[in-house]
């Protein structure tokens, strides 16, 4: 494609769309986020953003809410791709190899000159920076973080003879009061579940908790190999499957990400593991006195940190880097970082975001909000290679495979180390 | 007449030649280039590696998977659909009061978007709280887990596509039996022929012609529908409910790997030629009585 | 006696069915109407609220989405109706070497419909600039081969007396198509835009691939990321957002019910 | 010797809404007999022999084969012969298969079928066709395919519905009086529904006359034409139809075959003529002043020159005179 047809086409689709652009002073931004969990979050980053522009008079920004992580990824490449302004993005935590394997991104570390800005950058949850971290450089900053907590029926507890305040915190307890918890009618047909773990949308996530408790990792730093057919990792698969069926605590077969929070509020279950980012809506939902605890461990306790990341685009000017720069200072700002845990559920990305009033009252009021941070202590890496879209449906599939009891939770792993291996081949 | 070169008329294809040229044809032929080719990432330029992607495609068990769904997907709901679409029709058509909503509940579906509608399927098909398992709860079944278990997933999937898809064929079928003479019953019933009889020896004989280009447009649905994936399944338990056009989305803007995208695509581009093939030899056939 | 059982029981089940069919869209409309705590539960009092329409209309931009929706369904149905009028003309009235050719060429996309090509077509559209524009999404369906077939049918009966009348009378090549072909056609193209609009209008893969943002994105799309199961669903507000969307739409096909359902069947016919 | 009843028709009511089609229609069919039900297009005519036929449900009424009431019986149950409009042959069938079509679905055994079709095939003349479609056959050929179709069910009764109008005049001139010859060889009793009276004067044994949903005259066809009991009946009857003249305290009606131009008569003076061959149909006005002048036609043998405004003299024999009340 010649530059004249290119701006023969521009050209046309402008005069067709009555769009013009009107060259200004002003630093445009146009970032892209993704949002994976309930609630009008659209409505909050745009308050936010809104915020940050009266701030900074100079700076424009159009945030785009792109889908879900995956499609927020797909737009903001494309975009870029195509020509079409994107400087900086929330993206999944773990895209930071993708992203880098396309040349996308700049790393923070050579974004900030002056020392405050050196202070912000070490300012967060050491266990919130691993995912964005390669190669010894900072690629992505936390902002849209979640750990996975244990959301428990307070009422179901006690109507079970169990203390509500002391939910289970190892892999027996947990099989042994799901099972308490379990209610049948009269002909047998549950009415209401022990507990529901999801295994759509991100079951690679929810297995990365139970092999953590298990005292395993999925994954290298490097995002170079895959350790899914360790024995840990097999046995902790094991355990997800007699849940829904030794155990029978949960239904058997896979269970809905998406549909899990009404069956929690709809009192189908009486114990449901979730994002942290739902703890909001379920707050604002929940017609029943309910909980909000750490995850119960095998060996330790554990679960995998998730959710998305600033990420700032290579292909843009030193203006538009700073601003970019500038604009995810402001929206990980212990303030603003409070104003969105308070808001969603989400955590305060850095320990100073629960320093502020607005945290420190709402936690106060409202102690569940802080077991997401709390849980930090055990937290890991989500699972973070090459080929990240790849390898993660083999280990998704697998997890469902065994599951649904189509394999073996060996051979299931077995097979998903052997496509994941093949796969990250080129990256060794 | 003598046939001659037509400035006028080439003139006048141009418009639509052009843009199927850019959007139909070339593409294909790019697939096919693409699908021998491969680079480390869309930065990098392509080099030409033969048939490695076709071994790749070989090897990937979720491939075939994605080929067997499709087939059972192509035979779940192209029959179904068309034999509800017949039965629609003839009710339609028939005496009984309401044909007017008869025929408006059953044309409703056309017009809602799949993936809207996707949502409220969900809702259907939840386990535990959806309205299908509340409703199974009623008679004191425990209802499935419609798409979390993998031996069904698939066939709530075809559920919704035939409900999709019954409504628009059964439009055909209206045409068509309005255009064949009432006589023809008339002269069947004073023979003698009952409800069954005339139906076989008569009204589906005659329906042929229709229900040959229904079954086309339904196997080609049945690769080209997918937007309900999106939303129930994604594919999933373990791909039990992937399909083909749901695989190359995934390859191409999932994995980002448009080179096995267009792998994928050609194998796809191969079976519509197989369908078109069939319909060809089938369109001598379509007009056996006219 | 078992012809009036067999009745009986197929008008029972035509009933039964039609009840299925409209089902989705009758609990579109429960959930809506009521407060999400009646979302999975059916009770005949329960309290009506339109709360749910507030929040769905408040969680997406969903007048924008329909005017990029009626955007882009303008622009496609009216390149097809200018390009499949040309091209139709061609090859039903006429006569030249490759028309043969060409009229295979048109078919091929019967088949080869531009769902399947995503890949490709997003390459080059990336190459032509126009991903994330109205015009992008549009741009692959511009030339319709069901439309050039159809109209190719109808032009076919018109007889050729009229197109002499209308050349001794002075009338030129195109005038002949707009003055003659095109009001004789008129059912045709009625028939025809139908079917375009309730396509597009419903059309999700391609969109998906190829907006980006809410300056191109039509409803279909906006309403999967607005109802994505990601997001934990809540029925009531989205069967509020899906009624929302749908609502242009079932309002127009509800008023004008036989007149759309006689179009699919003209359409149909040919 | 009294005929046996076939077929009895009591009080036979159709209505669509207000509309009554069918108004109490009453009248019977001998064995063997050949019965024209003849009108206007939309009198009610075809309705009723899909009444008959089973095809359509009478309000009221009763219909009686053979002394058994089948009025609630389905078509099939009534085992009747029919011969429609449109042939009704189906396309997708071989003419073999077409003609059998009522005997494979009523299972009548094989060498029956065989045997029957031998015989049919014979009496039209089929078969070089029978392995054909409909679509290659020509209209006559359909013709005797659909009439084959209803000989070969040896039905006590042969309904048929306008059958040969789809024929052109030769072929139709043709088909009549093979129809006819076959129903008196075959000893078929036939309802024969026609807008045509000459169709319906040639063939039939008795026509039932019917006008506006009633019937008008049952007769023999001399006796339609001889005695026609109303106006309608006089004037659909023949052709051209009779004149009537409106006296004073009656209707007179004489046909055109019977006035003859003479010497001495009524004075008349003539319009127009219109050459037919035969005969010429002279248009003339008859009567003194001008406000009480009629319209005749006259029907002159041979070829006429009269010229317009030509005064003549016409007159008839009294015995040729029809008279009907005022009221009509």
């Amino acid at each position: 494609m010649n530059k004249f047809t290119k701006y023969l086409a521009t050209a046309g689709m402008a005069s067709i769309l009555g769009v013009s652009t009107l060259a200004s002073a002003d630093t445009d931004l146009t970032m892209y986020y993704p949002v994976a969990v309930g609630g009008s979050l659209t409505k909050i980053v745009d308050g936010m953003v809104e915020n940050f522009e009266s701030q900074n008079p100079g700076i424009n920004v159009n945030a785009i809410y792109a889908g879900n992580y995956n499609d927020a990824r797909v737009k903001a490449l494309a975009a870029l791709q195509s020509g079409k302004p994107a400087q900086l993005s929330v993206m999944f935590s773990i895209d930071v190899h993708a992203l880098r394997n396309l040349d996308a991104i700049v790393a923070f570390d050579d974004l900030v000159s002056t020392d405050a800005e050196r202070k912000w950058l070490g300012s967060f949850y050491p266990a919130l920076m691993e995912n964005g971290k390669a190669d010894g450089k900072t690629w992505g900053v936390p902002f849209q973080r979640s750990t996975i907590v244990m959301y428990y029926n307070k009422d179901m507890f006690r109507a079970a003879g169990l203390d509500p305040e002391k939910p289970p915190t190892t892999w027996e307890e947990f099989a042994e009061m799901g099972k308490k918890l379990v209610k049948k009618d009269g002909s047998g047909n549950v009415e209401q579940w022990g507990a529901m773990i999801p295994s759509t949308g991100y079951p690679y996530w929810m297995f990365g908790a139970l092999t953590k408790q298990n005292s395993e990792v999925l994954m290298n730093q490097a995002g170079t190999e895959t350790y899914f057919d360790n024995p840990g990792v097999i046995a902790a698969l094991e355990y997800w499957h007699d849940l829904g069926n030794k155990h029978a605590i949960m239904p058997s077969g896979v269970i809905e990400w998406g549909t899990l929070r009404q069956n929690f509020l709809d009192g189908k279950t009486a114990i449901m593991w979730h994002s942290t980012g739902n703890l909001t809506t379920v707050k604002n939902k929940a017609s029943f006195d309910f909980g909000v605890a750490k995850l119960p461990g095998n060996t330790e306790l554990g679960s995998p940190t998730g959710g998305g990341n600033f990420y700032i685009f290579k292909k843009s000017s030193a203006e538009e880097k700073a601003a970019s720069l500038k604009l995810v200072k402001f929206m990980t700002s212990p303030e603003q970082a409070a104003h969105w845990s308070k808001a969603t559920g989400y955590m305060g990305v850095g320990p100073r975001a629960y320093e502020t009033d607005t945290l420190k009252a709402y936690v106060k009021e409202f102690p569940p909000a802080a077991v997401a941070r709390d849980q930090l202590t055990h937290a890991t890496a989500e699972l973070s290679t090459h080929e990240a879209g790849r390898v993660r449906k083999f280990l998704d599939d697998a997890i469902q495979a065994a599951l649904t009891g189509q394999m073996s939770a060996k051979d299931a792993m077995t097979d998903a180390q052997k496509q994941a291996k093949s796969a990250l081949r080129r990256y060794q | 007449m003598l046939k001659r070169f037509n400035l006028k008329a080439w003139l006048l294809l141009l418009p639509a030649l052009s843009l199927l040229i850019a959007f139909t044809h070339w593409p294909t032929l790019k697939s096919f280039w693409r699908s021998v080719t491969w680079a480390r990432s869309d930065a990098a330029p392509a080099k030409f590696v033969g048939l490695e992607n076709y071994e790749i495609l070989l090897d990937d068990p979720v491939f075939w998977r994605v080929i067997e769904n499709n087939f059972w997907y192509a035979l779940g709901t192209v029959p179904t659909s068309i034999a509800l679409a017949i039965a629609m029709a003839l009710w339609v058509n028939s005496k009984i009061r309401f044909t007017g909503l008869l025929r408006l509940a059953f044309f409703t579906p056309t017009i809602l978007p799949m993936i809207t509608v996707a949502n409220i399927w969900l809702f259907f098909y939840s386990p535990n709280i959806g309205l299908f398992n509340q409703l199974l709860a009623l008679i004191g079944i425990t209802g499935p887990n419609w798409l979390g278990d993998p031996d069904i997933a698939l066939s709530s999937l075809m559920i919704m596509t035939v409900w999709k898809e019954a409504g628009f064929f059964m439009i055909f079928y209206l045409a068509a039996l309005q255009t064949l003479s009432p006589e023809l019953f008339d002269a069947a019933k004073v023979e003698g022929a009952s409800a069954w009889r005339m139906f076989r020896k008569i009204t589906f004989p005659l329906l042929m012609p229709t229900t040959l280009f229904v079954l086309i447009n339904a196997l080609l649905n049945a690769f080209k529908l997918v937007d309900h994936l999106f939303i129930l399944t994604k594919g999933g338990p373990n791909n039990a409910s992937n399909l083909l056009l749901y695989y190359i989305y995934e390859t191409a803007f999932s994995f980002l790997d448009s080179y096995y995208a267009a792998t994928l695509t050609v194998v796809m581009l191969v079976t519509l030629a197989i369908v078109a093939l069939v319909q060809m030899l089938f369109i001598d056939r379509r007009i056996h009585y006219r | 006696m078992d012809s009036i059982w067999f009745q009986r029981v197929s008008k029972f089940s035509a009933y039964v069915l039609a009840i299925l069919w409209v089902l989705p869209l009758l609990y579109a409309f429960w959930a809506a109407f009521h407060p999400p705590e009646f979302a999975t539960k059916f009770a005949l009092f329960a309290p009506l609220t339109m709360e749910n329409f507030v929040s769905a209309w408040d969680q997406a931009p969903f007048f924008r989405y329909m005017l990029n929706t009626v955007i882009i369904t303008t622009i496609i149905l009216f390149s097809q109706l200018v390009v499949c009028t040309l091209a139709g003309y061609a090859l039903a009235r006429e006569e030249f070497l490759g028309r043969g050719f060409a009229f295979a060429l048109v078919l091929t996309q019967l088949m080869v419909m531009p769902e399947v090509l995503i890949v490709e077509n997003y390459q080059t559209l990336t190459g032509l600039n126009l991903v994330d524009t109205h015009l992008g999404v549009g741009l692959p369906y511009l030339a319709s081969a069901f439309g050039i077939f159809l109209l190719r049918q109808t032009f076919k009966t018109v007889p050729q007396e009229l197109e002499d009348a209308a050349r001794v009378e002075g009338l030129s090549g195109l005038g002949i198509i707009w003055k003659v072909f095109v009001p004789l056609a008129f059912p045709t193209y009625l028939a025809f835009s139908l079917v375009s609009v309730s396509y597009h209008w419903n059309n999700f893969l391609w969109p998906l691939v190829v907006t980006n943002t809410e300056a191109s994105r039509p409803l279909t799309v906006g309403m999967a990321i607005f109802g994505a199961p990601e997001s934990g669903v809540d029925w009531s507000v989205i069967s509020a957002g899906t009624l929302i969307a749908i609502g242009p739409l079932l309002i127009l096909f509800l008023v004008f019910q036989r007149k759309f359902i006689q179009s699919f069947m003209h359409a149909g016919i040919k | 010797m009294r005929a046996n009843r076939m077929l009895k028709v009591e009080g036979l009511t159709r209505r669509y809404g207000d509309i009554t089609v069918v108004d109490d229609l009453c009248f019977h069919v001998n064995e063997g007999e050949f019965v024209a039900l003849l009108g206007p297009s939309g009198c009610g005519k075809s309705t009723s022999l899909k009444m008959i036929a089973g095809l359509e449900i009478p309000d009221a009424g009763s219909i009686e084969l053979e002394g058994k009431d089948i009025t609630q019986m389905t078509p099939g149950q009534r085992k009747l012969a029919m011969v429609f409009q449109s042939y009704a042959l189906f396309p997708h069938l071989k003419v073999i298969d077409n003609i059998l079509f009522g005997l494979q679905a009523r299972k009548v055994a094989k060498d029956e079928q065989q045997r029957r079709l031998d015989s049919v095939v014979e009496l039209v003349g089929l078969s070089e066709h029978l392995q054909k479609k409909p679509g290659q056959l020509s209209g006559g050929q359909c013709q005797r395919v659909a009439l084959a179709r209803a000989i070969v069910a040896e039905a006590k009764l042969c309904l048929m519905d306008e059958p040969l109008s789809n024929l052109d005049a030769k072929l139709r001139n043709e088909m009549r009086s093979e129809i006819r010859s076959l129903q008196q060889r075959l000893g078929m009793s036939v309802i024969y529904v026609t807008h045509d009276q000459v169709e319906a004067m040639s063939m039939a044994d008795r026509i039932v006359l019917m006008n506006d949903g009633k019937i008008e005259q049952v007769d023999v066809p001399e006796g339609l034409y001889n005695k026609p009991k109303t106006v309608f009946t006089a004037q659909f009857i023949g052709s051209p139809p009779m004149n009537i003249m409106h006296l004073a305290n009656e209707r007179l009606g004489v046909r055109p075959e019977h006035i003859a131009i003479a010497d001495e008569g009524r004075p008349a003076r003539v319009i127009s003529c219109d050459y037919h061959g035969a005969d010429t149909v002279v248009l003339a006005e008859i009567g003194e002043a001008e406000d009480r002048a009629e319209i005749i036609k006259i029907r002159y043998p041979g070829h006429a020159l009269f010229a317009a405004q030509q005064a003549i003299s016409v007159n008839w024999r009294p015995e040729h005179e029809h008279h009907f009340p005022v009221s009509q």
